[in-house]
């Protein structure tokens, strides 16, 4: 693997570039056995193979992915990361991501361009200040960096927002935290993808999942359209696809899958500088690196497995925008997609061991799987290798179904993930 | 925007109707003999076919629950169906 | 705590608004209830003969009439309260003579209004719509349309009817 | 500066009427007619701003939304607006134009030593450096090198564009031959036709390659189509993008007005024909970035419309038979061109044309502009280079609506498959080229009767034409987004070759011209790369919108109180009045307090309501009656407090849950009569409320045998609480002594008339004071206000608005659902234990009650908190151990000072809470502890003698 430096970027400019090799091997057929199969290549799957091979030493580990690499909701988001949660499980959970996250880039070597510009939560209403207030508490006391903005603060920092008297919503203040920000997603999929290649991991693109092979209540292979492939230890992280994987073991996840739209204005010169969430909206918006609005809402409303968004969602995030600014109406919208988001009941995250011995899924993200994608490749990593939670995905682990002990952010905080 | 047919009002526009639940999970009672897992099985596990699924909407419009049947990829309507015993009201 | 302003006002009963190319007159309020279960029945003892209407059908010019809602329930709308609340052996009633604000929009805009309100429907048994975001009851008259819309909403309909008729 | 104007052609200007604009501050002019372009390439210069990474110069290219260069920030009337393109922008007098990301101008930007060093910033290079002292050290300046226009902060366009919905028979998306051959087609035949199109008139490439149908001048068929259109009860959309093709078969259009706010069409329709056109694609030579460089099409569209003629010595490279017209005209209007062909079999050389068959261009020359070419190793001179590459059908919207593409080698391009969208392709767009072929089509789609309009034009020829990876110099792939043929090599060379990857590595595709300049030749460099074909290589995903659309279109009317509207009560107009502040409380607009001093108006209201009456506006509470016989069944279903006990004429206290256990809502069932019943959901939950009742109405019970209906609405309520309530009502006449109604007990109902009105009294209490609710309908409010009103003077009670109200219920331990609880709280963390002990009945809820979770001892559990300070413990605090190790132990939900008591009180959910009385905790608030003890929730009069008054 040529190591990516502003050295060898100058060396190879000299020589045309001709040095570069394939950020990742591309695998076309996969071998006939592995010591472990992922299946989805997300973030969240390459994230598990790299840390399967640098971690816990496993050499022999395939990805396999039914499109290109980094397709699905990886490639679809609006790219904030963050760790403002309410419970401690949710805190331990987002901020070991966010902390991976910090030293990705150098440990990768390719630049994903985390930019730690701080994410606002906007409140609009007293009772809102109230919630704001139990959020950062509840960050200050689980070790992160939570504040609790004034009216006055934020409007220094986001001067363009809304201050007219007869805005829909008036700026109270919100939590703030200064380590969220943003990250290139398809950087955080390739960067993976491209350090798990250089530990052996063979990633298999157009490479669809037909059967789960089991034997005596275990795992023991699966049928792809490539053919069989056998092995003892299987992780789904195919998010919205993980239900449709689960049924051929027979198995049901707490999942509806629903469109998430994202959409992105034309570019321009710098203006924001933060990550925005509206509560009174629920519009979210960042500005990219290149220039453009980064923007989103609230799901559209019928359940699907289409990555198509419709226009009832897309008119009230737009609305909800420019309520927030009115001078983006001088903006055109330039791009827009959806991504399927697996969304559970309680809006945290499936990890765990789920129907045979040796499977293991790691799914339900719902709309903010981007900003975990290091601790959920991390998690299903441990699961995998030792075939044993960690503390941290513990609780995380299906049966908080049966026992109710479920881990509801926005039941517990009034602020959806 | 989509379109569904309510069984009672015919076509309208998606915003006037609420996905309910997956069809064909009958509530286990008495809560005294329904185990943990049953409770859990219906109460949160689901489906989430890619194809047909067969849900429960509600059109709140006119406040009818009805049956419905769709791809869940294509996301054309295959069928609907009024709730048993409601089509003749 | 900086509070917006709210300058929209509920419109007031009887009066009706000069907009561009239609006006809007917010009707004095009648009689309505809403009705439930053998409508055949409750009509037929509440007010014979008078017609259950879907969506967008043409009020009568005088009498009562019904306007229906769902499979088992309409709002009948009479001339003035009418009492007999309650169960009444396969019908209920509820008196709601003052839950719904009748807005009338008529003239060579009304059709643009109506456009800008609503999904463009041929044709329901139920008359109840989304109108401009809000559940509301549709009706025609001889010069335009007729939407109730529950009294709470009425401030800011005519608001939002007001800025499509600036717009349009 | 090589443009220049015709003295006759362009029948779009208006020559009488000159218009003054600038450009990078140098004053120009163009005429009434001119699109910001046209006047540009008439009379401006030709470096009209920089290219993102490198700076390169950059010229016009294209005529519409193709435009990848001339983009501009707009000034007019002193504001601003960034990235306006100027192909679709009428000109305006005034204007002032600016070109984006230059530094001072286009013409001398000294941000052009990018260009230098282009070798280091092959694409991608930022995944590759910039680690070494974290991206953030980076990032601003990259930050600000990038984006295209300037934002003005001080520019707040006005929410002025309604969305309007329609339906029609038959939907034409482009006016062009084939457009106008369909609409006439289904028009004649009567049905209701919307034809739209993106120009501001009908017959498309017609308009500037002119031609006969039916043996007479094109226009003649398109006024009668226009006749016959509008005959037929159809409309006819000028200016108007259609920019969307979204499930079951929902379109959205953007129609754009002179001196009028645009629309926004949301558009139905039982046929759909897509008659969109082909966008002429570049051609692929060294340094072909130039300015000076155009696609020949436009060259043609701006000569005819508008005079504005491309340049005097023209060398005109092509490959299809599309671009002879346009080199006959050209050299008609007094222009020299070479007219340079890569095939050898061509149509006859137009005259006064130098032609060269068989001859291919491979380098323009020039620092900032065309100044020569070299073709076939010849050194051509040559001022402008127009070029024709071949056409891309506009395939955007059938590819939206779901339809798949195969390639047709005739027309060298992808086309839409038939069958696989819910709309017929014809014309160009269907990779139909020829005038003759797109009628056919266009009247064949929309199923005309008797034989299609005639026109002699033949289809055109053409050769395949593609970048050339031999070739020595940077060719452009993606002009706006600097991408060459080599980043497309090194995406390839690196593995990035699925064509997602290429752009989103390369960038290819991703610029404000939506790739239509760029998509074809990055394709087909990464097929011939990748040992593919096209069609196997595939196509990035095509989404709306199908060219940006203004933000302020999408969202519509939908801005300031219309942005999800608040409910309004009716006696608003009385509470402003008496200085009401009004704030939002579950989605009504109520009064907070009154006066302007906040805190000594809650302070002053909550005590005047403890000594004497306060007097409150409680019509947001949700009146849902529940009829029939089958009524307290369903209550004791959905309910957790059974109500079927009940007894007529009174009022129980109860709770809804989720079906997970939790508290959805709280609130007083009435009991009307043995079949009818009255819930008073809290105001935000009325809707859901209504819905569980329906559900279990619909799917449980005999539908038949109870209803349930919302009527909140319908009433006016004012609530009357403290120890002077009575009085006050007796005073008000609403109350005769003596009477049944004077006597209600608590939690007694009664139905009865005032002044002719009908009246509900209800004895309920949300403060823990006497008090009644007092119900009209609402034509009566206002006489019930002035009633109660001046009752309440006499008394020298207080209205009092929900701040107040907050502290009465606090003070009395009486919960708020969603503030006092949240997601997780069951009835029992609030002490509401009976039911769940004791029912066996089904009921909504139920078995979650008794997970092992639901069973924890240490639940979170409702509390209060008496604080040893002053000022009362600030809401959102969290309850820590009192010493020592620091985590949460649950949080104080509400928290006020009560004036009555003369102390603050907190209401706190707490772990195990219950079990804590007495117990001194730890409270902690952004970083600082403090204390308070654990006690119950009720601070005052805990026996309840209060509420008898």
């Amino acid at each position: 693997m040529t190591r990516y430096s502003a050295l060898s970027l100058l060396s190879q400019g000299v020589r045309g570039h001709r040095g570069w090799r394939p950020a990742w091997a591309k695998t076309h057929r996969p071998k006939p056995a592995y010591d472990a199969v992922i299946v989805g290549g997300g973030g969240h799957g390459l994230a598990t193979a790299y840390y399967l091979a640098k971690t816990h030493g496993l050499s022999r580990v395939a990805v396999l992915e039914k499109g290109w690499i980094g397709g699905g909701n990886t490639g679809r988001n609006t790219t904030a990361v963050r760790s403002n949660y309410f419970y401690p499980e949710s805190v331990a959970l987002y901020d070991l991501a966010l902390r991976l996250y910090e030293g990705l880039s150098k440990e990768l070597n390719y630049n994903i361009m985390l930019s730690q510009r701080g994410m606002l939560i906007a409140a609009h209403t007293p009772a809102q200040m109230e919630i704001c207030a139990r959020i950062a508490n509840a960050m200050q006391l689980n070790g992160v960096d939570g504040h609790l903005m004034t009216a006055a603060e934020a409007k220094a920092r986001i001067p363009l927002l809304n201050q007219t008297r007869d805005a829909r919503f008036a700026l109270m203040g919100g939590v703030w935290q200064g380590r969220a920000g943003v990250a290139r997603h398809d950087a955080v999929a390739w960067g993976y993808a491209r350090a798990a290649s250089a530990l052996g991991v063979d990633i298999i693109e157009n490479c669809t999942v037909t059967g789960i092979e089991t034997q005596a209540g275990a795992v023991c292979g699966v049928q792809t359209n490539l053919g069989p492939i056998r092995t003892g230890r299987l992780g789904l992280a195919a998010a919205g696809a993980t239900p449709g994987l689960a049924a051929m073991v027979g198995a049901s996840l707490p999942i509806h899958t629903y469109a998430l739209q994202a959409f992105v204005s034309e570019p321009v010169k710098p203006m924001l500088d933060t990550v925005l969430l509206y509560l009174g909206t629920g519009t979210y918006v960042s500005q990219s690196d290149k220039g453009e609005l980064v923007f989103g809402g609230g799901l559209d409303r019928v359940p699907t497995h289409g990555q198509r968004g419709n226009l009832p969602a897309q008119e009230t995030v737009v609305s909800g925008l420019l309520e927030m600014f009115p001078a983006f109406a001088q903006l055109k919208l330039l791009r827009q997609w959806a991504g399927v988001v697996d969304v559970v009941p309680d809006s945290s995250p499936v990890i765990g061991p789920l129907g045979p011995k040796g499977m293991f899924v790691n799914c339900g993200w719902g709309t903010g799987g981007f900003k975990a994608i290091p601790a959920g490749g991390w998690l299903l990593a441990h699961l995998l290798a030792t075939g044993t939670h960690h503390t941290i995905s513990r609780p995380f682990d299906i049966d908080r179904f049966t026992t109710g002990r479920l881990i509801d952010e926005a039941a517990g905080s009034g602020i959806a993930h | 925007m989509q379109q569904f047919p309510c069984p009672f009002c015919g076509l309208r526009e998606e915003t006037e109707f609420h996905f309910a639940a997956e069809a064909g999970k009958p509530r286990p009672e008495p809560a005294a003999q329904v185990s943990a897992d049953r409770w859990a099985a219906y109460l949160y596990l689901s489906a989430a076919p890619k194809g047909e699924a067969h849900e429960i909407w509600v059109h709140r419009s006119c406040g009818e629950f009805f049956l419905m049947t769709r791809n869940t990829e294509t996301r054309a309507v295959l069928a609907t169906q009024a709730l048993p015993g409601r089509a003749g009201e | 705590m900086d509070d917006r302003i709210w300058t929209t006002q509920a419109p007031t009963p009887g009066t009706t608004l000069t907009l561009r190319q239609c006006t809007l007159e917010c009707l004095p309020p009648q009689g309505a209830a809403l009705m439930s279960g053998a409508l055949d029945r409750a009509l037929a003892c509440l007010a014979p003969g008078a017609p259950l209407l879907g969506l967008l059908e043409t009020q009568p010019a005088t009498g009562p009439f019904a306007l229906r809602i769902a499979r088992d329930r309409a709002l009948l709308c009479t001339a003035a309260p009418l009492g007999q609340q309650g169960w009444h052996d396969g019908w209920a009633l509820s008196a709601a003579d003052d839950a719904y604000v009748a807005l009338h929009v008529s003239g060579p805009a009304a059709a643009d209004l109506q456009a800008a309100c609503m999904a463009p429907y041929q044709a329901s048994p139920s008359a109840m719509v989304k109108f401009a975001g809000q559940y509301a009851l549709l009706s025609r008259s001889a010069t335009g349309f007729i939407a109730r819309v529950e009294a709470a909403h009425s401030a800011e309909i005519v608001h939002y009817l007001q800025m499509v008729a600036d717009n349009i | 500066m090589s443009g220049w104007r015709h003295p006759s052609m362009g029948h779009m200007i208006d020559r009488t009427s000159p218009i003054s604009f600038s450009f990078d501050g140098t004053p120009l002019q163009g005429f009434q007619g001119d699109s910001v372009a046209s006047a540009l390439l008439a009379a401006g210069p030709r470096v009209l701003g920089r290219s993102f990474k490198y700076h390169r110069p950059r010229g016009l290219w294209g005529m519409a939304g193709e435009e990848p260069n001339a983009i501009f920030d707009v000034q007019e009337q002193g504001l601003g607006c960034p990235n306006q393109r100027a192909t679709t922008l009428p000109l305006r007098a005034g204007m002032a134009l600016r070109s984006v990301n230059t530094r001072p101008s286009a013409q001398g930007d000294w941000l052009g030593v990018m260009d230098w060093a282009q070798r280091f910033l092959p694409a991608g290079f930022y995944y590759k450096t910039f680690m070494a002292l974290g991206w953030m050290r980076w990032e601003p300046m990259i930050r600000r090198m990038a984006g295209l226009g300037r934002l003005d902060p001080a520019h707040m366009p006005a929410a002025t564009t309604p969305a309007l919905n329609a339906l029609c028979d038959l939907l034409v998306i482009g006016a062009g031959p084939a457009g106008l051959a369909a609409a006439k087609a289904a028009a004649d035949q009567g049905r209701v036709v919307w034809l739209l199109d993106e120009a501001t008139a009908l017959g498309g490439s017609l308009r500037w390659r002119g031609g006969e149908i039916n043996g007479a001048p094109w226009a003649e068929f398109a006024n009668a189509t226009e006749t016959a259109v509008l005959q037929a009860g159809g409309r006819v959309l000028t200016d108007t993008t259609l920019w969307g093709a979204f499930d079951h078969g929902s379109y959205a259009a953007w129609q754009r007005r002179a001196n009028a706010p645009d629309r926004h069409w949301r558009l139905r329709a039982q046929q759909v024909i897509l008659a969109a056109g082909a966008i002429e694609r570049p051609m692929w030579f060294a340094n072909n970035d130039l300015p000076g460089i155009l696609s020949a099409e436009a060259a043609l569209h701006y000569l005819v419309l508008y005079g504005a003629v491309a340049g005097r010595r023209i060398l005109l490279a092509t490959g299809n038979d599309a671009s002879y017209p346009v080199a006959a005209a050209l050299a008609q209007a007094g222009a020299q061109v070479i007219l340079a062909d890569t095939r050898q079999q061509t149509p006859p050389a137009p005259q006064g044309v130098r032609h060269m068959p068989g001859a291919t261009l491979s380098r323009a020359h020039g620092s900032r502009a065309v100044g020569a070419a070299t073709v076939d190793g010849h050194y051509i001179d040559a001022d402008t280079i127009l070029v024709s590459g071949g056409y891309t059908p506009s395939v955007h919207l059938h590819c939206q609506a779901g339809g798949k593409l195969d390639w047709a080698p005739a027309c060298d391009a992808l086309v839409p498959r038939p069958g696989t969208a819910p709309m017929a392709t014809v014309g160009a767009a269907n990779g139909a080229f020829g005038l003759a072929l797109a009628l056919a089509q266009g009247h064949a789609a929309a199923q005309g009767a008797g034989p299609a309009p005639q026109a002699t034009a033949p289809a055109w020829g053409l050769a395949a034409i593609r970048p050339n990876p031999q070739l020595r110099g940077r060719q452009w792939i993606d002009p706006q987004n600097d991408v060459t043929l080599k980043d497309v090599k090194l995406a390839a060379q690196e593995g990035y070759s699925a064509v997602e990857h290429l752009k989103r590595y390369t960038t290819l595709g991703m610029a404000t011209d939506q790739g239509r300049s760029a998509n074809f030749a990055g394709l087909a460099a990464m097929a011939a790369l990748t040992g593919r074909s096209i069609a196997q290589t595939g196509t990035t995903t095509y989404r709306p919108p199908f060219v940006p659309v203004p933000l302020g279109v999408i969202g519509g009317l939908r801005r300031g109180s219309a942005f999800d509207p608040p409910k309004r009560l009716a006696l608003e107009p009385q509470h402003r009045e008496m200085g009401a502040r009004l704030r939002e409380y579950g989605g009504w607009l109520r009064p907070a307090f009154y006066g302007t001093d906040e805190a000594r108006a809650v302070q002053s209201e909550a005590l005047i309501a403890r000594k004497t009456v306060g007097l409150y506006d409680a019509s947001p509470l949700g009146k849902i009656e529940v009829i029939g016989p089958n009524a307290a069944a369903l209550l004791d279903f959905c309910g957790y407090v059974p109500m079927s006990s009940l007894k007529p004429g009174r009022a129980r206290y109860g709770f809804m849950l989720a079906e997970s256990g939790i508290v959805h809502d709280d609130g007083v069932v009435l009991r009307l009569d043995t079949d009818r019943f009255v819930v008073s959901a809290s105001s935000s939950h009325v809707a859901s409320v209504r819905m569980i009742l329906e559900e279990a109405r619909q799917d449980r019970f005999a539908s038949k045998d109870v209803f349930v209906h919302d009527i909140t609405c319908n009433w006016c309520t004012l609530t009357a609480s403290g120890p002077a309530a009575r009085a006050l009502l007796v005073q008000a006449g609403v109350l005769a002594p003596g009477s049944a109604a004077h006597a209600l007990p608590h939690m007694g109902v009664i139905e009865s008339q005032w002044q002719g009105a009908p009246l509900r009294l209800a004895r309920v209490s949300f403060t823990g004071d006497c008090a009644f609710e007092i119900s009209v309908p609402l034509r009566h409010a206002s006489a019930l206000y002035t009633a109660l009103d001046a009752a309440r003077t006499t008394l020298g009670g207080a209205w009092i608005g929900l701040e107040a109200v907050m502290i009465l219920r606090a003070e009395k331990g009486y919960i708020l659902v969603g503030k006092d609880t949240d997601g997780v709280t069951m009835p029992h963390d609030l002490g509401w234990s009976g039911p769940r002990s004791k029912r066996q009945d089904p009921y909504f809820g139920d078995r979650a009650l008794f997970t092992a979770e639901a069973q924890r001892p240490d639940r979170r559990q409702l509390v209060g908190l008496v604080t040893p300070q002053h000022t009362p413990l600030p809401t959102g605090a969290h309850i820590v151990p009192n010493s020592g190790d620091l985590h949460s132990l649950g949080f104080v939900t509400s928290s006020y000072y009560s004036p009555f008591l003369g102390r603050p009180i907190a209401l706190a959910m707490v772990n195990g809470g219950r079990d804590l009385m007495g117990e001194t905790v730890g409270v902690f608030h952004l970083g600082e502890r403090m204390q308070a003890q654990i006690c119950a929730p009720c601070a005052l009069d805990p026996k309840g003698e209060r509420l008898n008054g």
